[in-house]
């Protein structure tokens, strides 16, 4: 394990932000966002929680995939090539690391998807311990330790110290080229190290969605749920709109589509979002015609269908971000507490 | 296809121009009828009326790379269709103080009345707009990056 | 607040059991001290119907599909003053069966915005308690407090004020928040600066727009049955923003297709992730209506006739904003 | 995907010339669905229609653009052509190269560039276009004639010989217009009374013919084939269908200080009155405001002296509404007002008098009773200058910049007449040119200053004033390059003509277009001379520009020719661009119906049955026949389910996609 003072953290970015691009949470327009780093950009490690996740950066809302051109009566195609950026995101939350989990076991199972392939290759995350947890957070109930956080490298930030630890090849790398700026952290480190990580233990079995429960839900509850007349009083509400899954870090549909640029056509995959009416729309209209069907379908995936087809394992990490930022105030919490086993402890 | 070229001195604008068919239509066409010159980067679009042009015709535009819209209508009073006009005024005011809002520049929209005997206030106005869109340069705040890639290529 | 809530829940009960209503479209609990959910009612939970300083939610639009078809019964509907435009405005476009709704009138003094509490610093919200105009937050980090009227929604700093405009019965006494301000402040402050800095201005908004819709589903003038941004057959249909242009893009249109009939709900405001202040559009558009055609108010009477369906032989020429607004 | 075929005029030279035609041909065959396309010297020919006819049938074309003039030129002809060979008119489109290329740009390459360009956009509209089929519409077998001068009576005289139903709507209490105020007319210096009154008998003798004196046309709302109309008949106060036309009520009348709208106000009226004796319908008005009954309550002697008991103090204006399948306009001029031309004293002296003046005092039955003295001192004049162009062809401002056409005719006319009558007159004509085309004409002008020796004199009169009893006329004789003064007894001003000022109200009511001095507009300013742009509005006389007698009566006959062919139609073709709302995407908001200036659009509930569910709905319906194709309704539509045929959103960004391309 490695330190850095956090008086030297603008140092670290700037070595980092010398080899490959630096990303990391910064305010715009008052909303937390991945931002490129600058001299001078002010991070503030108490503010974590980004409006959109680290998604973007492997799966990016808007990406071209091919480009058609017709001259005359020849037809010319051009592919878009694989992305190239190297870049380090830093200051992702835990669960949003387990996030991308989920979205490798979508997009590097077979057949690969170059584009997310290529930038997974590209990108090395380094996460940060959630210290101030949110009471949107339910990450506890998907097995994720905000007190552990996984990605290339994890980071805490407890009090004047950064401490740093590699998890993977990539993130052995990124370390041994930063070797000269971090110390080795040493037994009397320990001590605050651990201190720090049982406060945060602390605040998260103190959240407010601590304890909720995913009993009833998984691979086999198919039949339990997806008939369940609970779902039309919980759809009510629903506007149909895609903020949640445009927040979500686990999401992971999208639609290709042709633009017309009157010089030709360009093929580009945008994220889509089962929320909305036209949603693998078909030439015989859509195969679900109501938004019960749609909301029931959004979360049937993260709590049934996904954990079906990847060994058990959610389509949700609880980041909380539905919750924050849902119009209606309906999420997956309502969801979960309504149709679990256990609805009834409410 | 319109030149794009950054160097002003040679840059060439390409004006959109929605006319109604009754008057400012027609009143190109006596333009024309009396070799009234103005400059050919003015390309006409005939509407019935100029309450057909919807904000999207003039977004449209703009994003395929238009540096300026102009909508030319029947008088006020004068409309062929009583009213049509009265209510293209409306919209054209509201939507292009909208674009004026934005940072757009307001230059680059216009609405004139131009009755069919009026062809040399056709010409005039045509070559007067043109004049101020050049002197605006291309659009760039309303433009839509993918049309204008491979431009050249 | 605890009171009125009180008030409401006893009449909605006397409504079902009369048979006045089948149904009460109102709030319910959401779990959080600041999320209560539209939520429809009938005699078995109407124990859980809710109204407090957190029911910012404009509820007029869920009668568009509440009142479609014959089979559907009667909806009470609990209405704040400013949700009544939404409602005239929505009869006006024959989108809602005035027979199919009663309207209950619900005093309102003011609704609060937790991203306001938020950007506060005010992490980890457990709950809030509301005490002669102050609010007591308690978190996971410790008790904050601050002023209720610095954290009120944007839609209830410049409030219409003048109650109801349609309902049935009020419950609760009419109360308008006490700070009342000048609701075009925010758009006079963008005409004053130059064209650039409004461009710079609206890119650095409009660049965060992440193409939710949530301002367009969320809006009560946005009620088309199919949207042209999801008609594939529009030649504008779209599902994200590739680019500058489609940001603007949706931004200008929707905002022009609301024109005339948005009441200023302020709910695209409220409900954009992003928190890009799209009041600031709706708003241009009306006070130019207003500076040009005449004060008008969407929604203010259940017949009103929008000023982009009108027109006078002496309206100002276009050519008016080029004098008028708007530095140079 | 079309099958195109692009057919590239070169008009002779006129595209030709600045077009390289061939090469906009060439360019366009690698447009998508292009599988024709050739430049030919004369589309609009005979040849060139053939050649559209055999490629339609040779390859198969189910589109047709054709690179030509303005659409509002041949569009119809191509349509037919097209038709002729079995293909729907409405997918031929028209590329204007002619007007809006060639004719106005100078550089070659740059004319070719854009004809290209217009080309490639009608090729991209026509890809969306559908085969339209036109709806037909009733055709109301009746003509309105808006005034009752000669071009007015002229044309409904024709409409009614031809059998069909004509009201005439005339504003004053007589029919008979101007003319009647003439004396003589030239070149045959007949008696204007002599040909018009027998004219006017007829008129009103007529089976056919309704006439609507001291009435005028109030509101006018339907479209060709079908107006509606409504005409307000302005109260008399007398009863036409007892009243004799004896007089004496106008002879008794004691308030006659009302200067006479017929002499020019030379004479003296009473306030019960008929405007001239052989007015038709022959019978009086009372003006209310110089009638002491009605200003005081008292009097009433009319009615007293009214042995058919005729009087009707207390009747009310009348709103009559007709439908009518044609209107002619034929609402004639007025001499402008003079207050802009101190210059000529007009307004200090009683001397200086107006042509139109001028007619009534040498007319027999005139104020002078035909004996020509002048207003002042009732003296016979022995020196008289008359002043050409007042106010026309006039660069100051002050006046009109047209030539009104008849005044270097009727002037020569004047002084003849004076001369015939009183030798010893010395009589002066001051002009700027002598304009004297027509049959006839130059003669007549040149026995004027040959037989009766008027002096002629080219120049311009600076200033004309009152002199110890006489008018002293200061002008410069340019042809002497000299000032000279005339002390004249008589200045008789040859004042400009206008469009009478009811025509610019009446041309909005009928969405007719006017030019600049608001003289209506004619469809085609050679092919199309007496119709207006609007369909079933035609165009008789002086209103559609200044016209002698002789012309306007010719005008008036066409006028009625074009009428009567619309009339004789059993049914008319609709224009098949009209609105359709599509009930799948409509929300039933009603803001089309509230912009369409002509009620086509309604709403019906219809059964929509979307993702598989069925659902009552309130959609817009519109009425093909009622419909004009404005468009205003698809622009309101928020949701865009309105859309115009021949026009459609799709259409249109195809042709901005197409030019920014």
């Amino acid at each position: 394990m490695q330190k850095l003072p956090v008086s030297r953290l603008p140092e670290l970015f700037a070595r980092i932000d010398g080899m490959k691009s630096l990303y990391l949470p910064v305010s715009a327009g008052g909303r937390l966002q991945f931002g490129r780093w600058t001299t001078g950009t002010a991070y503030d490690p108490s503010r974590m929680n980004t409006v959109k996740s680290a998604k973007d950066f492997f799966f990016p809302q808007s990406e071209d995939l091919v480009f058609f051109r017709s001259k005359g009566k020849e037809l010319s195609i051009t592919e878009a090539k694989d992305p190239a950026e190297p870049f380090v995101l830093f200051g992702v939350r835990a669960c949003d690391a387990k996030g991308l989990e989920a979205l490798d076991r979508v997009f590097l199972s077979d057949p690969v998807d170059t584009f997310y392939a290529a930038r997974r290759e590209n990108g090395v995350v380094v996460t940060m311990a959630c210290a101030e947890p949110e009471e949107t957070c339910f990450c506890g109930a998907f097995g994720v330790d905000a007190a552990e956080p996984g990605g290339d490298v994890a980071a805490w930030l407890a009090q004047d110290t950064l401490y740093w630890q590699s998890r993977t090849d990539k993130g052995d790398a990124l370390t041994a080229a930063l070797e000269d700026i971090l110390e080795d952290a040493d037994q009397r480190d320990q001590g605050a190290f651990a201190a720090h990580k049982a406060a945060i233990k602390a605040i998260l079995d103190d959240l407010p969605l601590n304890g909720l429960s995913l009993e009833g839900f998984g691979g086999d509850a198919l039949e339990a749920l997806f008939g369940s007349d609970k779902w039309p009083a919980l759809s009510q509400a629903c506007i149909g709109c895609g903020t949640c899954t445009f927040v979500c870090p686990t999401c992971q549909c999208y639609d290709i589509q042709d633009f017309d640029t009157g010089r030709g056509v360009k093929r580009f995959r945008c994220w889509d979002s089962c929320m909305y009416s036209d949603f693998t729309l078909m030439a015989h209209g859509n195969p679900r015609t109501s938004q019960v069907e749609r909301f029931r379908q959004r979360f049937m995936h993260k709590l049934v269908y996904f954990p079906a087809n990847n060994e058990g394992m959610y389509g949700c990490v609880g980041c909380g971000r539905c919750v924050a930022k849902c119009p209606a105030f309906m999420n997956i919490v309502k969801v979960i507490r309504t149709l679990g086993v256990n609805a009834h402890a409410r | 296809m319109p030149v794009k070229d950054e160097n002003k001195a040679d840059f060439r604008p390409l004006i959109v121009a929605f006319c109604c068919n009754w008057c400012s239509y027609a009143g190109a066409d006596l333009a024309g009828t009396s070799r009234l010159n103005y400059p050919a980067d003015v390309k006409v679009i005939r509407v019935p009326c100029s309450c057909r042009v919807n904000p999207l015709f003039i977004l449209r535009a703009f994003q395929r790379g238009a540096d300026g819209v102009i909508i030319a209508g029947c008088h006020p009073g004068d409309c062929h269709y009583t009213s049509g006009n009265y209510y293209a005024r409306r919209r054209m005011t509201l939507l292009f103080s909208m674009l004026d809002y934005l940072g757009i520049e307001r230059e680059r929209t216009r609405v004139e009345w131009i009755s069919a005997a009026e062809g040399a206030k056709f010409a005039a106005t045509m070559s007067e707009f043109t004049q101020a869109v050049t002197e605006l340069g291309e659009n760039k705040r309303l433009g839509d990056i993918r049309c204008k890639e491979y431009l050249n290529s | 607040m605890q009171r009125i809530s009180e008030l409401i829940r006893t009449r909605a009960g006397e409504l079902l059991e009369s048979g006045a209503a089948d149904q009460i479209l109102g709030w319910e609990n959401g779990g959080l001290a600041y999320d209560p959910t539209p939520a429809f009612f009938t005699a078995d939970n109407v124990a859980g119907l809710v109204y407090n300083s957190f029911c910012g939610i404009n509820l007029s639009k869920y009668l568009i599909e509440k009142t479609k078809g014959k089979e559907s019964g009667k909806v009470a509907a609990l209405l704040k003053p400013c949700d009544t435009y939404s409602f005239n405005q929505l009869l006006c476009e024959h989108r809602i069966d005035r027979d199919k709704v009663y309207v209950v009138g619900v005093g309102c003094s003011g609704m609060l915005d937790v991203e306001k509490l938020k950007a506060r610093g005010f992490k980890g919200i457990k709950g809030i308690d509301e005490k002669d105009g102050r609010l007591t937050v308690h978190t996971l980090y410790g008790d904050k407090s601050c002023p209720k009227r610095e954290v009120l929604m944007e839609r209830c700093i410049s409030c219409k004020g003048g109650g109801h405009v349609a309902c049935d019965e009020v419950v609760g006494e009419e109360l308008t928040p006490d700070a009342a301000g000048n609701r075009f402040a925010g758009v006079e402050k963008l005409e004053s600066l130059s064209p650039d800095d409004r461009f710079d201005f609206w890119r650095g908004e409009l660049s965060r727009c992440i193409r939710c819709n949530a301002c367009r589903n969320a809006c009560p003038a946005c009620s088309c049955n199919k949207c042209v941004f999801d008609n594939s057959r529009s030649g504008m249909a779209a599902k994200a923003n590739s680019d500058d242009f489609e940001q603007n893009m949706f931004h200008i249109i929707r905002a022009f297709h609301v024109a005339g009939r948005c009441t200023d709900c302020g709910e695209c405001s409220r409900v954009c992730p992003q928190g890009i202040p799209l009041h600031l559009l709706n708003r241009k558009l009306i006070k130019d209506v207003n500076e040009l055609y005449g004060d008008y108010q969407a929604g203010a009477a259940p017949d009103s006739r929008s000023p982009l369906i009108s027109y006078t032989q002496g309206d100002a020429e276009p050519d008016v904003i080029y004098e008028r607004g708007g530095a140079r | 995907m079309q099958k195109v075929g692009v057919f590239v005029c070169w008009c002779g030279s006129n595209i030709a010339a600045t077009v390289d035609v061939a090469a906009v041909a060439e360019a366009v065959r690698s447009e998508p669905g292009v599988v024709y396309s050739i430049d030919y010297q004369y589309m609009c020919s005979e040849g060139g229609q053939s050649a559209i006819k055999n490629a339609i049938q040779e390859h198969g074309l189910t589109g047709v653009v054709v690179c030509s003039c303005s659409p509002r030129m041949h569009e119809n002809t191509f349509r037919k052509a097209a038709a002729a060979a079995g293909l729907n008119p409405y997918m031929v489109e028209i590329a204007n190269i002619r007007e809006q290329c060639s004719w106005i740009h100078k550089d070659m390459e740059e004319a070719t560039q854009k004809a290209i360009i217009l080309a490639r956009t009608a090729i991209a509209k026509l890809h969306l276009n559908s085969p339209l089929v036109a709806g037909e519409s009733e055709v109301v077998k009746r003509a309105l004639v808006i005034g009752g001068g000669i071009a007015g009576i002229q044309t409904a005289q024709d409409i009614a010989d031809c059998g069909f139903e004509v009201d005439i709507v005339e504003r004053s209490p007589t029919i008979g217009g101007k003319m009647a105020q003439l004396d003589k007319t030239f070149p045959t210096l007949d008696c204007a009374a002599c040909i018009l009154t027998p004219k006017m008998v007829d008129a009103a003798a007529h089976e056919h013919i309704g006439l609507y004196t001291y009435s005028e046309v109030e509101e006018v709302s339907g479209f060709v084939g079908n107006f509606a109309v409504k005409i307000r008949q302005k109260a008399r106060s007398v009863r036409g269908e007892l009243c004799s036309g004896c007089g004496v009520c106008s002879g008794k009348c004691p308030s006659k200080k009302t200067p006479s709208e017929f002499d020019q106000g030379l004479s003296n009226r009473s306030a019960i009155y008929i405007p001239f004796a052989q007015a038709i319908p022959n019978v009086p008005v009372i003006d209310r405001d110089a009638c002491i009954k009605f200003k005081t309550g008292k009097c009433g002697l009319c009615a007293k002296v009214c042995s058919a008991g005729a009087i009707d103090y207390e009747q009310q204006d009348e709103i009559v509404e007709r439908r009518y399948g044609a209107i002619v306009v034929a609402t004639g001029f007025k001499p402008i007002a003079l207050e802009r031309y101190g210059e000529y004293g007009y307004a200090h002296s009683p001397d200086v008098v107006t042509s139109l003046e001028f007619e009534r005092l040498c007319n027999a039955a005139g104020p002078t009773k035909g004996k020509l003295l002048r207003p002042s001192d009732h003296k016979k004049p022995k020196t008289i200058v008359f002043i050409q162009c007042v106010g026309s062809r006039s660069d100051d401002g002050c006046g009109k910049t047209y030539c009104s056409k008849i005044c270097c005719m009727y002037t020569a006319k004047h002084a003849m007449l004076v001369k015939e009558k009183y030798p010893d007159t010395e009589v002066y004509v001051f002009y700027i040119d002598v304009r004297t085309p027509g049959k006839n004409f130059d003669e007549f002008q040149r026995r004027a200053v040959e037989q009766y020796d008027v002096h002629y004199i080219k120049g311009m009169v600076g200033k004309v004033a009152e002199q110890n009893g006489h008018l002293r006329v200061q002008a410069s004789d340019l042809l002497a390059d000299r000032q000279i003064v005339i002390d004249a007894d008589m200045v008789v001003l040859a004042t400009a003509i206008e469009p009478d000022p009811t025509a610019r109200s009446l041309g909005t009511m009928l969405t007719a277009s006017m030019d600049q001095n608001d003289f209506f507009t004619e469809a085609h300013p050679k092919l199309r001379p007496v119709e207006s742009p609007t369909a079933g509005v035609f165009l008789s006389g002086v209103c559609q520009g200044p016209k002698d007698i002789p012309e306007t009566v010719a005008q008036a006959g066409a006028a009625a020719a074009k009428a009567v062919a619309l009339l004789c139609k059993s049914k008319l073709l609709g224009n098949p661009c009209v609105a359709g709302s599509d009930s799948m995407l409509c929300n039933g908001c009603s803001y089309c119906e509230s912009v369409c200036p002509y009620g086509a659009i309604d709403y019906v509930y219809k059964d929509i049955i979307e993702h598989g569910k069925k659902e009552l709905r309130r959609v817009a319906r519109v009425n093909d026949a009622v419909c004009q194709g404005c468009g205003a309704c698809t622009v309101t539509c928020p949701s865009g389910a309105m859309d115009l045929k021949g026009f459609t959103t799709v259409q249109i960004m195809a042709e901005v996609d197409a030019i920014c391309r």
